[in-house]
């Protein structure tokens, strides 16, 4: 094999093929393969073993898991380089034709979840319109595609949507208290979606919700940042907080739903693998994961910590222990 | 020697065994084929046949059990200091084969003699590095021991190549040799090779058996895995399907199934009578001309993509039922529905009916066709008793692959009928399969380790003995009703 | 027997059941039947003669339209039943075979059972009204084609289980059951021994009462014991039609004496 | 029972009413079939046409002549000519010297609105464009230092704006592209430097990121899906007619032949995904092959092909009336020669239908692919067979699946572009089997 | 006719070509053939007659085992072709079926050209050495079937398209074109004319003299004008079996004679 393989998160996907490609024409290794199947799938078959028929590099939309790294261990992969490579923001948007919004978490709390507080007590959700949750919001029906359970982005919306509007509605508190103070078991009540369909989960990709979108033109959508930015003639994006966003927002941290981007490297390929070290300097290199680069013109917080990563690949750290 | 060229001279050999056993026969017949027991070329064929099969059935098992063979010979070789802490003899084999496979690279490209090789020692020369620049990757440094048994493995690896051609080769030509003595006039020979051939039909039909024993194999370990996560019995008889991205999901397959059996149900409610009028029309009624254009046309309905049948259901279909109809009726407002998948995959499902009843409406037998006509039946009374009766068995197998098709389809269902997993009989909701969570569920985002992953082989492996089940009472179904045609 | 006085009788107290005009029938460019002229008459039993091959299944299917069915055949000519062109466009083939019925020279039995097999006519005609009607008409029509005793302990086993001469029968049974009112029979009695064949035609016999009969037949003895009036096919024309006496003790065409006396094949 | 006729002397001309009503019902029951036939036929042509309707544009691409200085000093310090000091200029370095060239050439001609920005007119040059002159100098070194006009692929949203996806008033709100540049592309457009041509390269060329989807080809694909229909041809038909056979006419019917039987039709209903699963397992993951290649995706979709292959085959085999097998067998033919020479031909025409349908499915099929790692950016072309069997190769559906996901909406075109290719291909496939088909058919 | 003194001859010069004991053939549970034991001679030709369904056609099927081909059929005791059984484990069906060709009762031409159709044994058999040789053969039997006349001239279209009775004989040449010891023939000239039928009857007479053959016949004057020896079967007995002219002439059981004589059927 004399081609870099890698496979994935469709997340990372674009990012990664956009590497690869500008990699094929600049130096003398033939294209990295860019696989996309998942980021789960992706860990699980860098753990598969050393070797030629495995795959060099995982692309990771989250973290990389104990289980993987203990799968791994068993099948004699033992060193992995982490390499974190810039930001994925996440936007609210809806049909351009359609209202502004201007939104928090606690509306979206408020709008999806299955219990909420009422005059301090949790009560099922009934809200039917947006302005039903805040008086500032259109009274537009609320229908809203969100990622589904098995994405990435989901696990963001969870946490830093759905969780953070909990907390602040005040709904976390009853829930812990409900659970007997634990505070695990309420923080999962949070959780707890909206079965009547004002939510609906999209199990396919970005293209999907917008063809939804579409179809439905009061509905409002969960999107990457890149998708967005490649679709402002047809998406309204809401704020959150206030803060409108985009990769400066996202970089400074003002604009709050966002996650970082991965891939793990099989050490034991580097040297190896024809091009495997110059592609993952080449990949974090200023020229393409930089402010400037052509991963940012695509949708790509760059890393304010891009130097430290950079480094970190030269000298082939492999990562420690999961914290 | 290499494998393909083995195989490429005992084709050979068998090819000229083909020549020679015919020409014997013919000899042995003093030249009139009448006074052979068989034609010519079944003499040929089992000349062939003796040389080429016991030798490649020799090769492939040689192939087979050469590693192990050798493998357990290897490691003797190793001592515990070998295997470092936290790996296994498995794993360190597995670095013998491939330093051993990096030994013989380098020495293909010429970098070192094979001497230079045998002296090669594992404290002295940076052996990580030389094979690095042959492409083979070895995990670790490389110890002393593992190097040399990795030398032992390659010499004899060597060793059972040579032995291999030459008793392969032996075997061909003494398969040959023994064939042509068999050849006399009364050499049954087309028994031999007609016996041979049923062979290779049988060989052909485990191939299906083989698949099975394959799918549950590579199903049933991540299954077991997945029930020690989560409990059986939530799995079986919960009707919540809601996995979470952080773990504490409920994992019911009941709302699953139901969706399944739902848009299967309605696709084959729109293809089943669309796909035998269809048949019906362009076997009996259509004429020459249409029905050479309209079959291929309708066939390429099965060749579409299903992301344009998906688009289609998402984009015209879901939101001109849910307007026109869903919504006036007041049965809800969303726009992705079973029904719109139902529709959709129906009109994808249309040619498994249509075209494979029609070559079967049109193989039944024009007397039939002309007993009732003579007696004033009407084409379409014609049709319905006599020919559709008659055709039964074909049709009820074309309706069974439609429906198999139906239940293993994903993207229609995607689109077209959304992602909720829900159990209710309104069909302008939104439901979901089987198929597409075992999609979603192995490919998504979450550590593969864990229940919401793994669920994907339950869900398969329980999809599995589903459709088997469904599949027996389909047989039975059929055996009774067709006994009283035959 | 008393065949010849009948046969006086019956033509004498006919009338034209079907006529035939320049009829001629092509498979593709081959010419089968050429300028056919025949009048067939109601209450007679018309025997058709003549080597194989010459056209006699041919010209009987122009009869009941049976010869739609075959894409390369092709029909010219006028048929004439009761006074009206069976190839008009208005006239419904369907209407046409349940007043003519056939009985095809290969016995042709439906994948059902004997029961459905002869049930299928009244049933699609509609001649029952209850289930004991029809049981009855099966029955007799069983009868009639000497079958029942055979099989009325295997009613519902499968027509095609049958032995040659059963499905033979069962074809005429078949045929007999929806009461055509001219019976197109195709070598009834091929497969049939003696006493069955004597028994058809004792049917074919006690058929004239009311209908038309044609039939085709190779024997010689068969036409003349059945049929009234005889027409004689070689190579696709009809050579010599008239009374059936005439035709054997009489022929005006050499060739026809030659067939009869057994010289021409 | 007496021989009375039911309907003597009614008249031909005139229909009784039991046969209207038969006729009316025979009228009913073809029309249901025509309605039918119609309906299907419609489906397809309503399909076909929203996917002509948005995809042939994509087998059209606007180009702009662009006449670029290849300035010695950018492109070889040294002047030695040396590969590796040539190879040493990345892409980066000949971007520039196409994006001078084009400012120049705009604002000379004075095309470009007033007050437009350089880097908003380099916007209209394709990422794609300084690869392909880099490749054509490393190609012919004698270029450097020459003055040359060069063909160059517009940006995708300039492309979009000729093709009717872009207009004046989403421009406005696109970030990525602005009216300006486009009220400039048009002007290029009436110079003639731009101008829209076959485009060879979508068939040819393999996939481009989603930077650059102007340059996106279907070139690796089509040879990854050739491959891989080529293996399952090969190995499903004769595999699936020979079971089909075995099952059919030789096997004894017992309890084990019934298991074969229920066995495969399960196989049929298995999800393809699952395939994939099996694929992994089996043929990466135990047999060792590499992931991505041609060979494991012919394996398993012939796996899959299989069982859709074999229940028609039995269909038609069954329907071969059994008077032609005792015909054979009379004259002292063995079962074999029986089934093979008469048997066979007439089933003919029903086992091509089912590889008709079973190829097209396989041709079309996504989701077992994506486990076995062949849902992949590949760029690099897989060499002839057979050793490209093991390179790693996309395929046409695959490629089909990957487009719409991307986010640019000139991937839409592209993918439905690539959906005609696929029918192409298909129609080819076809093709072939309808005229054996048509060959074989005959009633008896 | 002389046949009188060569039937004589025939008898007495015969060995035993087939012999069958107590044979028994069950369909599913209904018992069509009971205890039959018969030897048919060499060089002979055997006819069967009996009334329609009496297993006269089973009976045929049994000796070159082509009721093999019958899921439900069962047969058991012991048919010896030269002295050995054929129902053996060791004997190849097909070799048998060489050496015993059939006719069937229904014509199956195979839905090829009438050439294919004659052609088709010699070449699976491998008779010829030349395309030359094989034409003759093709002409030779077509000539032998009383057919080449007809279809010289369309010797490549399909059988499937000929008359019933061109399809008769186009079947009795295919099965002589492969020379078989033994000839079974289920009733090969009923849909024949007259002279066709002569045609054969002396084929059969001329086949005699190298080879065995066994006819079923509903005519009895076809069975006393071509066998030596006659079977007479009735509800699956074989009631009596013997030299023809003693079975027409002096039938020792009642029921032949009645069965003769035309009384029972
Ligand atoms: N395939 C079959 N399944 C069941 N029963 C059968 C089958 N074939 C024949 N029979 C029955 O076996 C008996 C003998 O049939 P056979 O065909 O041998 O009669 P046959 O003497 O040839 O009559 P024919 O002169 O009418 O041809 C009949 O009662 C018939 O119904
Ligand atoms: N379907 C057909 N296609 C082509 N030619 C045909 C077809 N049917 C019959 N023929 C030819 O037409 C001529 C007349 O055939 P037809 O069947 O009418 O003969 P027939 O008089 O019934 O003979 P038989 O007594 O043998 O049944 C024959 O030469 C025959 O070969
Ligand atoms: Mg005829
Ligand atoms: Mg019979």
């Amino acid at each position: 094999r004399d081609q870099v393989q890698s496979a994935g998160s469709s997340t990372v996907l674009p990012y990664a093929t956009i590497v690869a490609e500008a990699f094929g024409e600049n130096f003398d290794f033939p294209t990295p393969v860019v696989e996309s199947g998942g980021s789960g799938a992706g860990r699980k078959k860098l753990c598969e073993g050393v070797g030629e028929n495995t795959i060099d590099i995982a692309n990771s939309s989250s973290r990389i898991k104990q289980s993987d790294i203990d799968l791994c261990a068993q099948n004699g992969v033992n060193e992995i380089m982490e390499v974190r490579f810039g930001y994925d923001g996440i936007v609210f948007a809806s049909d351009i034709g359609g209202a502004d919004f201007a939104f928090t978490p606690s509306d979206w709390y408020n709008a999806i979840a299955a219990n909420v507080v009422k005059d301090g007590a949790l009560v099922a959700n009934t809200a039917k319109t947006w302005a039903d949750v805040n008086a500032a919001l259109p009274a537009q029906d609320i229908l809203a595609f969100i990622p589904g359970t098995k994405h990435g982005t989901r696990e963001v919306f969870d946490t830093k949507v759905l969780e953070a509007g909990c907390e602040a509605t005040g709904a976390l508190a009853k829930f812990v208290e409900a659970a007997g103070g634990d505070e695990k078991e309420g923080a999962k009540k949070c959780l707890d979606l909206r079965t009547d369909g004002v939510s609906v989960d999209i199990d396919g990709d970005y293209t999907e919700t917008l063809s939804r979108i579409d179809a439905n033109k009061n509905a409002i959508g969960v999107f990457g940042l890149s998708f967005y930015q490649n679709n402002t003639d047809k998406l309204k994006v809401a704020t959150m907080d206030g803060i409108v966003p985009s990769t400066e927002t996202i970089a400074s941290g003002d604009y709050p739903v966002s996650r970082p981007l991965y891939f793990y490297v099989k050490k034991a390929h580097i040297g190896v693998i024809p091009g495997l070290k110059e592609y993952i300097e080449f990949f974090v290199s200023d020229d393409m994961a930089g402010p400037e680069g052509p991963l940012a013109a695509y949708g790509l917080v760059s890393d304010p910590e891009l130097a430290k990563t950079q480094e970190m690949v030269a000298a082939e750290t492999p990562m420690g222990p999961l914290n | 020697m290499s494998l393909g060229i083995l195989t490429l001279i005992v084709i050979a050999l068998a090819g000229i065994g083909y020549v020679i056993g015919r020409r014997l026969a013919l000899k042995k017949a003093g030249g009139d084929a009448r006074r052979l027991h068989s034609l010519p070329g079944y003499y040929g064929q089992s000349v062939f046949l003796f040389t080429a099969v016991p030798a490649l059935v020799v090769l492939g098992l040689w192939i087979l059990v050469q590693p192990a063979l050798i493998e357990s010979r290897v490691s003797a070789h190793l001592t515990s200091a070998d295997i470092p802490e936290g790996s296994s003899l498995s794993l360190v084999m597995s670095d013998v084969r491939r330093i051993a496979g990096g030994l013989d690279l380098i020495a293909a490209q010429g970098a070192l003699s094979e001497d230079a090789l045998t002296n090669m020692r594992a404290d002295l020369s940076d052996i990580r590095g030389r094979l690095a620049t042959v492409g083979v990757a070895v995990g670790d440094t490389i110890r002393p021991g593992v190097f040399e048994a990795a030398k032992t493995y390659r010499d004899m690896t060597a060793a059972g190549a040579t032995a291999m051609s030459v008793l392969t080769l032996a075997l061909a030509l003494a398969g040959m040799a023994f064939a042509l003595t068999r050849i006399t006039a009364e050499f049954r020979a087309r028994n031999v090779s007609e016996t041979f051939v049923r062979w290779l039909l049988i060989g052909a039909s485990l191939v299906a058996i083989l698949t099975t024993v394959g799918i549950v194999l590579s199903l049933v370990f991540e299954t077991v895995h997945f029930f020690r996560l989560y409990p059986l019995d939530k799995f079986f008889f919960s009707a919540t399907w809601n996995p979470k991205f952080g773990g504490g999901s409920d994992l019911g397959i009941l709302p699953l199934i139901w969706g399944t059996l739902y848009v299967s149900f309605i696709a084959l409610f729109v293809a089943v009578p669309v796909g035998i009028f269809s048949a019906i029309y362009l076997a009996e009624y259509a004429p020459k001309k249409i029905r050479a254009t309209a079959k291929p046309m309708l066939e390429l309905l099965a060749g579409i993509p299903t992301i344009v049948y998906g688009l289609f259901a998402l984009i015209t279909v879901g939101p001109l039922l849910r307007d026109y109809f869903a919504a006036p009726l007041g049965l809800g407002s969303s726009s992705s529905s079973v029904l719109t998948a139902g529709l959709v995959m129906g009109i994808m499902l249309i040619p498994f009916v249509s075209s494979l009843s029609d070559d079967i409406i049109n193989a039944v037998p024009q007397s039939l066709r002309d007993g009732s006509y003579g007696l004033g039946a009407t084409q379409s009374e014609t049709v319905k008793q006599v020919i559709l009766p008659a055709a039964l068995p074909g049709i009820v197998g074309a309706i069974l692959l439609a429906a198999s098709r139906a239940i293993g389809e994903t993207m229609i269902v995607v689109l077209g009928a959304g992602a909720a997993a829900k159990m209710s009989l309104n069909p302008f909701e939104a439901m979901t399969t089987v198929t597409v969570k075992i999609v979603s569920q192995l490919t998504g985002d979450t550590e593969f380790a864990s229940p919401e992953t793994l669920v994907a082989f339950a869900l398969g492996l329980t999809l599995f003995v589903f459709t088997l089940c469904l599949n027996v009472l389909a047989l039975y179904i059929v055996r009774k009703y067709r006994e009283q045609y035959e | 027997m008393n065949v010849m006085t009948r046969m006086e009788n019956a033509v004498q107290a006919s009338e034209i059941k079907i006529s035939a005009k320049d009829v001629q029938v092509y498979y593709g460019a081959s010419h089968a039947i050429k300028d056919v002229n025949i009048e067939i008459l109601d209450k007679t039993v018309t025997a058709f003669i003549g080597p194989s091959g010459c056209g006699k299944s041919t010209f009987l299917r122009t009869l009941n339209r049976m010869n739609d069915t075959i894409d390369i055949c092709r029909v010219e000519g006028e048929i004439l039943l009761d006074g009206e062109n069976i190839y008009d466009r208005k006239v419904d083939p369907v209407q046409l075979r349940a007043k003519v019925g056939m009985v095809f020279q290969k016995p042709n039995p439906f994948p059902k059972s004997i029961y459905d097999n002869v049930a299928y006519g009244p049933r699609i005609h509609g001649l029952t009204r209850s289930k004991a009607e029809l049981d009855e008409i099966v029955e007799s029509s069983l009868r009639k084609a000497a079958l029942w005793n055979e099989v009325k302990d295997r009613i519902q086993e499968p027509g095609t289980g049958l032995s040659g001469g059963q499905q033979q029968r069962l074809c005429i049974a078949r045929a007999v059951a929806t009461s055509p009112e001219v019976l197109l029979m195709d070598e009834p009695c091929s497969a049939l021994d003696p006493i069955a064949t004597a028994q058809v035609e004792e049917l074919i016999d006690e058929l004239r009462e009311n209908f038309s009969v044609v039939i085709v037949t190779h024997s010689m003895q068969q036409a003349a014991r059945v049929s009234q009036r005889t027409a004689f096919f070689h190579l696709g024309n009809l050579v010599e039609f008239g009374d059936t006496t005439q035709i054997f003790t009489n022929p005006h065409d050499p060739r026809t004496e030659s067939y009869i006396t057994g010289r021409i094949g | 029972m007496t021989l009375e006729a039911t309907n003597t002397g009614s008249s031909l001309y005139r229909t009784d009413a039991r046969t209207k009503r038969r006729n009316a019902a025979e009228k009913r029951f073809r029309f249901y079939g025509m309605a039918t036939v119609a309906f299907g036929v419609l489906a397809l042509l309503l399909l076909l046409g929203s996917i002509l309707g948005s995809g042939l544009s994509a087998f059209r691409q606007t180009t702009m002549d662009l006449t670029v200085t290849l300035d010695e000093k950018v492109l070889d310090k040294k002047g030695a000519r040396d590969p590796a000091d040539l190879a040493k200029v990345t892409t980066v370095g000949y971007a520039k010297l196409l994006e001078t060239a084009l400012i120049q050439e705009v604002t000379e001609k004075g095309l470009a609105p007033a007050g437009m920005k350089p880097k908003d007119i380099a916007g209209l040059i394709s990422k794609e464009a300084p690869a392909q002159l880099r490749n054509k100098v490393l190609a012919h070194p004698d270029l450097i230092g020459q003055t040359i006009t060069f063909n160059v692929l517009a940006n995708g949203r300039v492309d979009g704006f000729f093709k009717g996806r872009v207009t004046m008033e989403s421009a406005a709100l696109d970030s990525n592209i602005s009216p300006e540049q486009l009220t400039l592309a048009q002007a290029m457009r009436d110079a003639g430097l731009m101008s829209m041509g076959f485009n060879l390269g979508f068939i040819t060329a393999p996939d481009a990121s989603e930077l650059r989807p102007e340059a996106a080809g279907l070139g690796v694909a089509v040879l990854g899906s050739a491959y891989m229909m080529l293996i399952v041809l090969v190995l499903s038909l004769p595999i699936g007619v020979a079971a089909s056979i075995y099952l059919e006419e030789f096997a004894p019917k017992n309890w084990i032949t019934d298991l074969i039987e229920v066995n495969i039709s399960n196989l049929a209903a298995v999800p393809s995904i699952v395939f994939g699963i099996l694929g992994l397992a089996a043929f990466i993951n135990f047999a060792g092959m590499p992931q991505s290649s041609p060979v494991v995706g012919g394996l398993v979709l012939t796996l899959m092909t299989l069982p859709r292959i074999i229940i028609p085959a039995r269909a038609a085999l069954k329907s071969v009336p059994p008077s032609i097998k005792d015909a054979a067998l009379g004259v002292g033919a063995s079962k074999m020669q029986t089934v093979f020479h008469h048997v066979l031909p007439l089933a003919t025409p029903g086992i091509l239908t089912g590889a008709i349908i079973g190829l097209a499915q396989a041709l079309g099929e996504t989701a077992p692919l994506l486990l076995i790692g062949m849902v992949a950016f590949v760029r690099d072309y897989p060499a002839a067979p057979p050793e490209g069997f093991f390179d790693p190769a996309s395929a046409i559906p695959v490629q089909i699946y990957s487009w719409t996901q991307r986010a640019d909406p000139a991937f839409t075109e592209r993918a439905s572009g690539a959906i005609i290719v696929l029918m192409i291909f298909l129609l080819v496939m076809n093709s072939l089997a309808v005229v054996l088909r048509r060959k074989f058919e005959r009633r008896w």
